[in-house]
């Protein structure tokens, strides 16, 4: 089981801030093809992951990152702060 | 070190003064603030988000890289989050080391960073739309330079 | 503008306050304040003389450039001249701009400049001596980036 | 006449803070060449031009500068404000 949390426009695309899945992916890049596939919404939050950015445990990462042992991933834009 | 991400507003004034007075051996003190910015006559209001917990994290770890590579007395980061109006002060930076140009050159790495490195979101509104901040090209580059 | 050189000791708090509250349009505010360094342990106090007319005019002049250069939305500066204590502010620099990079750049301009080209000159009092301040390479260096 | 003004080392050296002076002398040079004249404490504050500064009525200047129209003249050390 995994914590997944969307931000921003991924968190409006998807409809909801985070949910608790079960999945076998391997990568982040494997999940993301998973999620794809659940619904046409999701196809739409990830359609372009140039636009996009990742975090596992809170640690900005790569979609080639392995997903063993990963309890939260988070998915959103590039950041705009300061 | 002092960090804070928060909702409610801060006091730029009240902080720049306690910064320094608690900031003993420096001789610089830089400070930065940002504000929502008044678009043309109209002010407008923004929507920030955030990642609670990778936040605090994120820019903890800044910090401590900024205080070591500069040798900083202090440095302080406070951010908000949530609803705010036009021409609120958004967030604030402030560094104080022996000289001027450690104190200058370690408030803009932590602004480089905070602007594309800090898990927060910000969004436009206008009386009749609401639009999330592109990321920028410059942005992203300003990065390169440290 | 805001040129103000004075005996008195300043509130970098409360203007730094006064300096956002006006600047309106701004997205970015930088303060700089130089401090009376404590040079381990015993705190230094510091004399400061200046050329009374010329100090304003030369400090107008710089900040005049710099508004210009970087389009700033505003820009102070305070600097104290006579006796100072150990860790009381010297001055300070306030830049307004849209984006953060034109605040820094003309704080870092007026800072670079005050230092070598405004009419002050500082002497080190300590328990045992006094001594004026030496103008270093650097300082003079620094003006060539701009 | 013209108003000679010292600041910082230079002033202490000569052991007062202006004078006013009657003088021919038609560039910077050539007044720091007469003052040198004038007595011991004045060689002393003027004997090497490179660590001073001149201002002509309140503006920085050069020492080949000609005194013509000039009211104010000031001789200082390099400034060390901010």
């Amino acid at each position: 089981m995994i914590d997944v949390l969307y931000f921003a426009w991924v968190r409006e695309r998807i409809g909801l801030p985070r949910e608790r899945l079960e999945t076998t992916a391997a990568t982040v890049m494997d999940l993301i093809i998973e999620l794809r596939a659940r619904a046409e919404h999701y196809a739409w939050a990830f359609e372009d992951i140039t636009s996009l950015r990742v975090a596992l445990d809170q640690e900005l990462s790569s979609f080639d990152a392995p997903l063993a042992g990963v309890r939260e991933i988070a998915f959103f834009p590039p950041m705009t702060g300061g | 070190m002092q960090v804070s991400v928060q909702a409610e507003p801060f006091d730029l004034g009240a902080l720049s003064n306690d910064f320094a007075a608690r900031a003993s051996g420096a001789g610089a003190i830089v400070t930065f603030c940002g504000l929502v910015r008044d678009n043309g006559g109209s002010l407008a209001a923004m929507e920030i988000e955030h990642y609670p917990g990778m936040t605090e994290k994120a820019i903890a770890a800044m910090v401590d890289q900024a205080i070591t590579r500069w040798a900083l007395v202090d440095a302080l980061v406070v951010h908000r989050y949530g609803r705010l109006a036009g021409a609120e002060a958004i967030m604030m930076v402030a560094t104080a080391a022996r000289h001027r140009a450690d104190a200058f050159a370690a408030a803009e790495f932590l602004m480089d960073y905070l602007k594309s490195r800090a898990p927060f979101w910000k969004k436009e509104l206008s009386a009749d739309a609401a639009e999330w901040v592109a990321a920028t090209q410059a942005d992203e580059a300003a990065l390169k330079r440290w």
